[in-house]
């Protein structure tokens, strides 16, 4: 019992990665309204890097930022597990700028779907078009 | 690190990210989702991504929430899920 | 849909669940991420590229590939957003009202005429919304801080967190700021739509154009060595000073995209009246 | 210089997509010439590299001089570089027959949008030609965001086609930087090269294989395969037709490049096929997909919404083609990635000069085209026979070595879909020209009238900048067709590794 | 077998392809009419210059492109596909003196498409004939199916429309549908497409059960050959005008059809092995029930062409049916009933054409006594009809007497009874329409007595292709020789 608790709180980031993952999924396809979907949209990027933030983590560890960088030359040697994986990191950033660019064109894409329709739920998009 | 912050906080997350896709009002959900991002900035400065955390405070709590609110201004608050 | 949602998500999640199993434990020090790249990059940083935050020189250096298509993709939202929003219709309305500030009388000016040369006018449409003295105050006080500390922020990314990226939003965010306190006309004054679009571009273009420095200089594209003879340093020194160099142009490149999408989709394309 | 090709190829456009940009704001004649040199030095780069791997080998790039699995690394081996020369050549090609129509349709944001064609054709370069699993990511979205600005310029339905688009690329591209991210925390690595090099150790993985199957359902939603290809018709459709033409050719087969990239290199087709064993279940999924695209096709009344379906059935094709497991099926679909991105132009580009002239791509706005436009009607009708599978046009020879590859698998049921496929494209091609050439209908009662009695449509052809590009690859159709042999003996062969029988 | 390797086939196929942009480009009828002759007359001569060396056995090879071993794009010029090519190309130039006069006299729409296309069929043809593999036939099939479509819908009306489509549905869907599954089914099971003279399937070790299949999906395939239930294309097709069905529906179109069921029996599976297999009945029975339903349906025929039409599709499985005895004198009566055929029947079409031009009449009950007005044409007609029901003095008499011997060479009985009732059908059809041509009571007859011909350019081809008709019972040759070279080199007798 104590094993499966200690798995289950362990690996919590990974559970709520996935949980969060789906929540954004269901979003994205169930939903009905354009910019609720953009938002589900959101939740699911992030919680990819979660995920990716996650696979960094590095017990006992500290900061990628080599210390005693100020003002001195030697930094002496350097141990690999004194610093959290500093990969992923760099990777997210790229996704999280990537997040936002996707989220900017979505949201110029609402608008004019907006102006079109005069309205953002999908139905009622869907009925007018089948009215034409 | 300290792990029941990390539990809390995640737990947090998940309850902002539905509370955002739940609310009837376009508006509340852009707030409720930079709530969510906040969260998660502070999530990943416990895990000591600090470069990925000050990107979504500024990234993802910061200009995307303004994107959205600038986006329902310019269309309606309504929804009807 | 929403039961194709549910059935989706459920299968996806399953399938997630059950890969998980396999994952190294979590925060292990011994899983093959820990061990296999980044252990070069936390060990080697300082003596190949002489940048003590390693995330900035995995970002601009090992992996400026990456980075430099990912400035690229916000400059093509900006440009994206740009054609879908921006309508160049007929700028000038028959009638425009004008609202004096000082005294608060309203004006109205018909088609042709011209209002009074003052400083003092500020127009008002559909949009116009009484604005708080107190905020607009604070806003102009607080905003050269926020620049300034965005600046900071770029210029110290080598040896804290933060770089072009973080940097460069809170520049954009500063001038957003002002269109927010404000209105967006305010902001347009000080940052023209003309003089944005192209500086986007060319935030992209110092990044991209370091590069093909590199490369005319005979080296690989990216490879900041070759700058070393331009910048008279030696060749780790001049890997920083690239990174520098490109983390300005991520800077500017994403302050000016914020400031341009935001401006698009807060007016919704119509760039005279905003949020 | 040429040491320096592969950066080049991805470089010059990115460089000119930032210049084009500046230039429209500043003088937008500048716009279209700087386009199509740039694409123009893209292409000569890629036709230049193409012929250095075919003699040297494959070719290693490192970014940044950085060594590869520390830094990012352009890996161009054979199956790239063909692709890469078709992507840069389609492009070039489109850019100058679309000069007019791009005018024509936002005569004030000229320099805007060919900035975002530039950078999508980056995008889509950068894609085939990377060897780094997470810079593919980033490609990836170049490509796509610059795809949906340029979709929605369609307006109409365009935005709401793009909206959807863009929900179901999004999932597409995060799905593979999932299963990216399942390739990482299991090896450590994102060189695909070294991913391959560590990888069959971990074989029998649930993660692994978790990966592989989430980046194929990633890449597969790109692709519109076919219960996940909802979202191109509309998208493709109401697009402008210079967008149309560019993203139609390219994206499903880069794509297909990136699946077969996945099975070939960074899985070996041992783990792929033998392994997994899902070929089959994968290959009946794409004889409905083929299946199910000409039906679909079949009930359209809108050329253009027709040929979308087409393309629906093209990556069932193609698919099929990779997953049959043997040598020369996968021959086949690689084959089809050229010679599809090839036919799917030339008709497309037929479309824009019909829509240039006629305003519409609806049935009737078809009647009397054969008289009005009988060049871009010539053109059209290679590109129809090469999508039929009528010799010596390209498409025939891809069809051949698909169809081999079935029958050597046993797999008859694609066979059929094949062969089906190819009569139903008979039928949906010949309804056009049957339209094109008989309405409006003459009563030609009495055969004793003279000369004139037809009530000719005076000849209202496209622009020559439109129709010469359009010769251009309605000659390349055919040209491919008879080089078939050598294509396939030169690079497809030695792309395919050896352990694929 | 010496082979000499030379661009003359490439020529032969090309040279017709070559004037299509002068042609296209030109607007004047005279210019246009001229350099379709010159294109006619260079490439008869060119395929005429082969003919002696093939006379000595030697065979002309020439490669286009190679893309799998086995299959390339390749030409071979043999016994057989000279026959072939001699009698097609020299009737483009007969076929092309007569559109002039008939598409003139008509004053008809679209003359420059109509040569263009023309000539792009005439290519295909003489590209089928001298394939040297199944890939390559396969090939000119196609551009063969696809250049006549603009042909048979010429008139662009609704009628042509419908004819049009089933046209290709039964055209293209058969050569989509079974022949090129078929042809990559015997690529894989042998790796080569090449035709060989024992065929190329004979080492392929398949079992009889696929051998068969693959033989009817071949044999029915090429559906131009119109053999049941694959025929109703044909009269469809007759919407054309008649220079095109004569030429096309007469000589290219379904000859090629034919001529390639004949490579796939003779150069795909072989003789022996069919023989072995006991597969040639089916072919044999197959043609047997379409010369018999043919010629019972002309029988009924009142419209001239229609009747024409049905009289080919049962003259066609002559061919398919002479070939399928799998005899020696079967196989070379079957060969030169190609080119027998040709003549005669394309006369008859010409002579159909050419009483359309001057008196507007499609059907025969019309025509009750033309024979007065149009001596000239009837004559010729009457000697067309003698060619096709096989009585001398006309060159169809040969390749009957040709049949008749292999079916009593195969010893199978019924054959030669379903070859000589017939005959008889066949002139049951013709006869009754010739004697009331001439010999009707003054009374019945619908024309004056006035003679008024057709256009000269429309008579003097349909009088010289009759003449040949006669010239070829006193000498058959070259076409005898070269079938009877092809059955030696085949069964190696």
């Amino acid at each position: 019992m104590a094993d499966i608790v200690s798995t289950v709180v362990d690996n919590y980031n990974y559970w709520i990665y996935i949980t969060l993952m789906m929540i954004g999924l269901y979003a994205i396809i169930a939903k009905n309204n354009l910019v609720k979907k953009i938002v589900g949209m959101n939740i699911f990027q992030t919680a990819i890097i979660l995920f990716y933030v996650s696979i960094g983590v590095k017990r006992g560890a500290t900061i990628p930022i080599l210390e005693h960088a100020h003002g001195s030359h030697g930094y002496g040697v350097v141990h690999a597990a004194e610093y959290v994986n500093p990969l992923p990191h760099v990777l997210m950033l790229t996704a999280i700028v990537v997040g936002v660019a996707t989220l900017g064109v979505a949201l110029a894409l609402a608008i004019k779907v907006y102006n079109e329709y005069n309205t953002l739920e999908e139905d009622e998009i869907l009925a007018q078009i089948r009215e034409e | 690190m300290v792990w029941p912050i990390d539990l809390a906080i995640l737990t947090l997350v998940v309850m902002v990210a539905i509370g955002s896709l739940m609310v009837k009002d376009l508006l509340g959900a852009a707030i409720l989702f930079g709530a969510y991002s906040f969260m998660m900035c502070l999530l990943w400065t416990v895990m000591g991504a600090v470069d990925v955390a000050f990107t979504e405070a500024s990234v993802g709590a910061g200009v995307s929430t303004v994107f959205f609110v600038g986006a329902v201004f310019r269309t309606s608050r309504r929804t009807r899920d | 849909m929403k039961i194709i949602g549910l059935i989706v998500a459920v299968l996806t999640g399953g399938l997630l669940v059950y890969a998980a199993g396999d994952f190294p434990a979590w925060s292990d020090p011994a899983s093959p991420a820990s061990t296999y790249l980044s252990p070069h990059f936390i060990e080697k940083t300082i003596e190949e590229t002489s940048v003590p935050n390693i995330v900035t020189a995995v970002l601009a250096d090992y992996r400026g590939f990456d980075t430099m298509f990912e400035t690229t993709v916000i400059f093509s939202a900006g440009v994206a957003v740009f054609l879908l929003l921006r309508t160049s219709g007929p700028k000038t309305q028959q009638t425009r009202l004008y609202r004096h500030q000082l005294t608060g009388v309203t004006v109205r000016i018909k088609e042709g005429a011209e209002l009074p040369p003052s400083d003092n006018f500020e127009r008002i449409d559909r949009f116009w919304t009484p604005h708080d003295l107190i905020i607009k105050t604070v806003c102009r006080l607080l905003i050269p801080f926020i620049q300034l500390f965005g600046l900071y922020v770029i210029a110290h990314g080598h040896h804290s967190p933060g770089g072009g990226f973080q940097g460069g939003v809170i520049l954009g965010a500063s001038i957003i700021l002002l269109a927010i306190s404000h209105d967006l006309r305010t902001a347009i004054k000080r940052v023209a739509e003309k003089l944005d679009a192209v500086l986007c571009a060319i935030g992209v273009l110092i990044y991209a154009g370091t590069g093909a420095l590199c490369l005319l200089l005979g080296l690989n594209f990216l490879d900041y060595k070759a700058l070393a003879p331009v910048l008279h340093v030696d060749s780790i020194m001049a890997r920083s000073h690239g990174i520098l160099i490109v983390e300005i142009g991520v800077g500017v490149a994403v302050m000016f995209t914020m400031i341009w999408i935001y401006s698009n989709l807060s007016s919704g394309g119509k760039y005279n009246q905003g949020l | 210089m040429s040491s320096q090709y592969p950066a080049l190829i991805v470089v010059v456009p990115l460089l000119a997509g930032l210049l084009v940009f500046i230039a429209g704001w500043v003088n937008k004649k500048w716009c279209f010439p700087i386009a199509v040199a740039a694409l123009g030095i893209s292409a000569y780069s890629s036709i230049g590299l193409l012929f250095r791997v075919i003699n040297e080998g494959v070719i290693v790039y490192k970014m940044g001089g950085w060594d590869p699995p520390m830094g990012i690394s352009y890996y161009v081996d054979h199956l790239n570089g063909l692709v890469l020369a078709v992507v840069s050549v389609v492009a070039f090609l489109n850019a100058i027959a679309s000069k007019r129509s791009i005018e024509d349709e936002f005569p004030d944001n000229i320099g805007a949008f060919y900035a975002l064609y530039v950078l999508m054709v980056t995008g889509l370069l950068g894609i085939v030609v990377t060897g780094d699993a997470f810079n593919l990511y980033v490609l990836l979205e170049i490509a796509a965001l610059t795809g949906y600005g340029l979709i929605a310029m369609g307006g109409g339905r365009g935005s709401l086609s793009a909206l959807n688009y863009l929900y179901m690329g999004t999932i597409g591209a995060c799905f593979y930087l999932l299963g990216v991210g399942y390739l990482y925390i299991m090896t450590g690595s994102l060189n695909m090269v070294d991913i391959a090099r560590i990888l069959p150790d971990l074989y029998q993985s649930k993660a692994v294989m978790a990966a592989f199957i989430i980046c194929m359902v990633g890449v597969w939603i790109k692709m519109a395969f076919f219960p996940l290809h909802a979202w191109l018709p509309n998208a493709y459709t109401y697009a402008p037709s210079a967008s149309s033409s560019l993203v139609a050719p390219l994206v499903t087969k880069v794509m297909i490049y990136v699946m077969i990239r996945f099975i070939l290199t960074v899985f070996t087709p041992e783990y792929s096929f033998n392994i997994l064993a899902v070929s089959q279940p994968i290959v009946w999924l794409a004889v409905i997909a083929i299946v199910m695209g000409a039906l679909l096709a079949l009930k359209e009344r809108n050329l253009k919404k027709m040929l979308t379906y087409i393309i629906v059935a093209e990556v069932g094709y193609m698919v099929g083609g990779a997953w049959l497991g043997n040598r020369v099926g996968m021959t086949g679909a690689i084959l089809h990635i050229v010679n599809d991105a090839l036919m799917t132009l030339c008709v497309f580009m037929a479309v824009g000069n019909i829509v240039y002239k006629v305003k519409g791509a609806d049935f009737e706005n078809l009647q009397g085209l054969f008289r009005k436009m009988p060049f871009t009607m010539g053109a059209f009708v290679v590109g129809a026979m090469s999508m039929i599978g009528v010799p010596p046009t390209c498409g025939f020879f891809s069809k051949w070595y698909l169809i081999s590859g079935a029958i050597q698998a046993g797999h008859y049921g694609f066979m059929v879909a094949l062969v089906f496929s190819s009569l139903v494209n008979v039928v949906l091609f010949f309804r056009i020209f049957e339209i094109c050439y008989y309405e409006p209908f003459s009563d030609h009662h009495g055969h004793g009238d003279e000369h004139g009695h037809h009530p000719e449509p005076a000849m209202d052809e496209a622009p020559v900048t439109m129709l010469v590009p359009l010769f251009v690859i309605a000659v390349i159709l055919v040209l491919v067709g008879l080089y078939t042999g050598d294509i396939v003996n030169q690079i497809i062969d030695v792309a395919i590794p050896k352990g694929l029988v | 077998m010496e082979t000499i390797v030379s661009i003359k086939p490439l020529l032969a196929v090309l040279v017709s392809l070559m004037v299509v942009p002068i042609l296209a480009s030109s607007r004047a009828p005279n210019v246009r009419e001229a350099w379709t002759f010159v294109a006619a007359g260079v490439k008869f001569l060119i395929v005429l210059s082969m003919l002696p060396t093939i006379l000595k056995g030697t065979e002309i090879v020439y490669t286009i492109a190679e893309f799998v071993p086995g299959a390339a794009i390749q030409f071979r010029v043999d016994a057989f596909g000279m026959l072939f090519a001699l009698v097609s190309s020299s009737l483009w130039i007969i076929t092309t003196a007569y559109s002039i006069g008939y598409m003139r006299a008509l004053k008809e729409h679209s003359q420059t498409r109509y040569f263009v296309f023309f000539a792009v069929a005439l290519s295909a043809t003489v590209g089928v004939a001298f394939s040297a593999n199944l890939l390559t036939m396969y090939l000119f099939y196609e551009m063969l199916s696809f250049a006549t479509y603009p042909l048979v819908t010429h008139h662009q009306d609704k009628e042509a429309r419908s004819s049009g489509r089933k046209y290709l549905l039964y055209i293209v869907g058969t050569s989509i549908g079974l022949v090129l599954p078929a042809m990559l089914i015997c690529y894989n099971l042998t790796g080569t497409l090449e035709f060989g003279k024992q065929g190329f399937m004979a080492g392929a070790g398949a079992s009889k059960g696929l051998i068969g299949l693959l033989m009817v999906m071949l044999v029915f395939g090429f559906a131009k050959a119109a053999i049941m239930p694959f025929h109703s294309w044909l009269p469809a097709a007759m919407v054309a005008p008649t220079p095109v069905s004569a030429l096309l529906h007469a000589v290219a179109v379904v000859k090629v059809g034919v001529f390639s069921v004949v490579r796939v029996i003779t150069c795909v599976f072989g003789t022996n092995l069919l023989l072995s297999l006991d597969l040639g009945t089916i072919i044999v029975f197959a043609a047997s029930v379409t010369i018999l339903v043919g010629s019972f349906i002309a029988l009924s025929q009142d419209g001239l062409k229609r009747m024409l039409a049905f009289s080919t599709i049962a003259q066609l499985s002559y061919v398919v049916l002479g070939v399928g005895l799998l005899s020696p004198k079967g196989m070379t009566g079957g060969m030169v009933h190609i080119a027998m055929h040709a003549f005669g029947k394309i006369t008859l079409f010409f002579c159909a054409g050419a009483i359309f031009v001057a008196t507007g009449k499609k059907n025969m009950s019309d025509m009750v006594g033309i024979g007065r007005r149009m001596p000239i044409t009837m004559t010729a007609f009457f000697i067309g009809a003698l060619s096709i029901i096989g009585m001398p003095p006309c060159g169809g008499f040969i390749s009957k007497w040709y049949l008749v011997l292999g079916s009593l060479q195969a010893q199978q009985i019924p054959v030669l009874v379903v070859l000589l009732f017939s005959s008889l059908l066949n002139a049951a059809y013709f006869m009754p329409f010739v004697y009331r041509a001439f010999f009707c009571k003054p009374e019945e007859a619908m024309f004056e007595n006035t003679i008024k011909e057709a256009p000269p350019f429309c008579v003097v081809p349909l009088v010289v292709t009759a003449i040949i008709s006669i010239i070829l019972l006193f000498y058959p040759q070259p076409f005898v020789r070269l079938a009877s070279m092809m059955v030696q080199s085949i069964t190696g007798a």
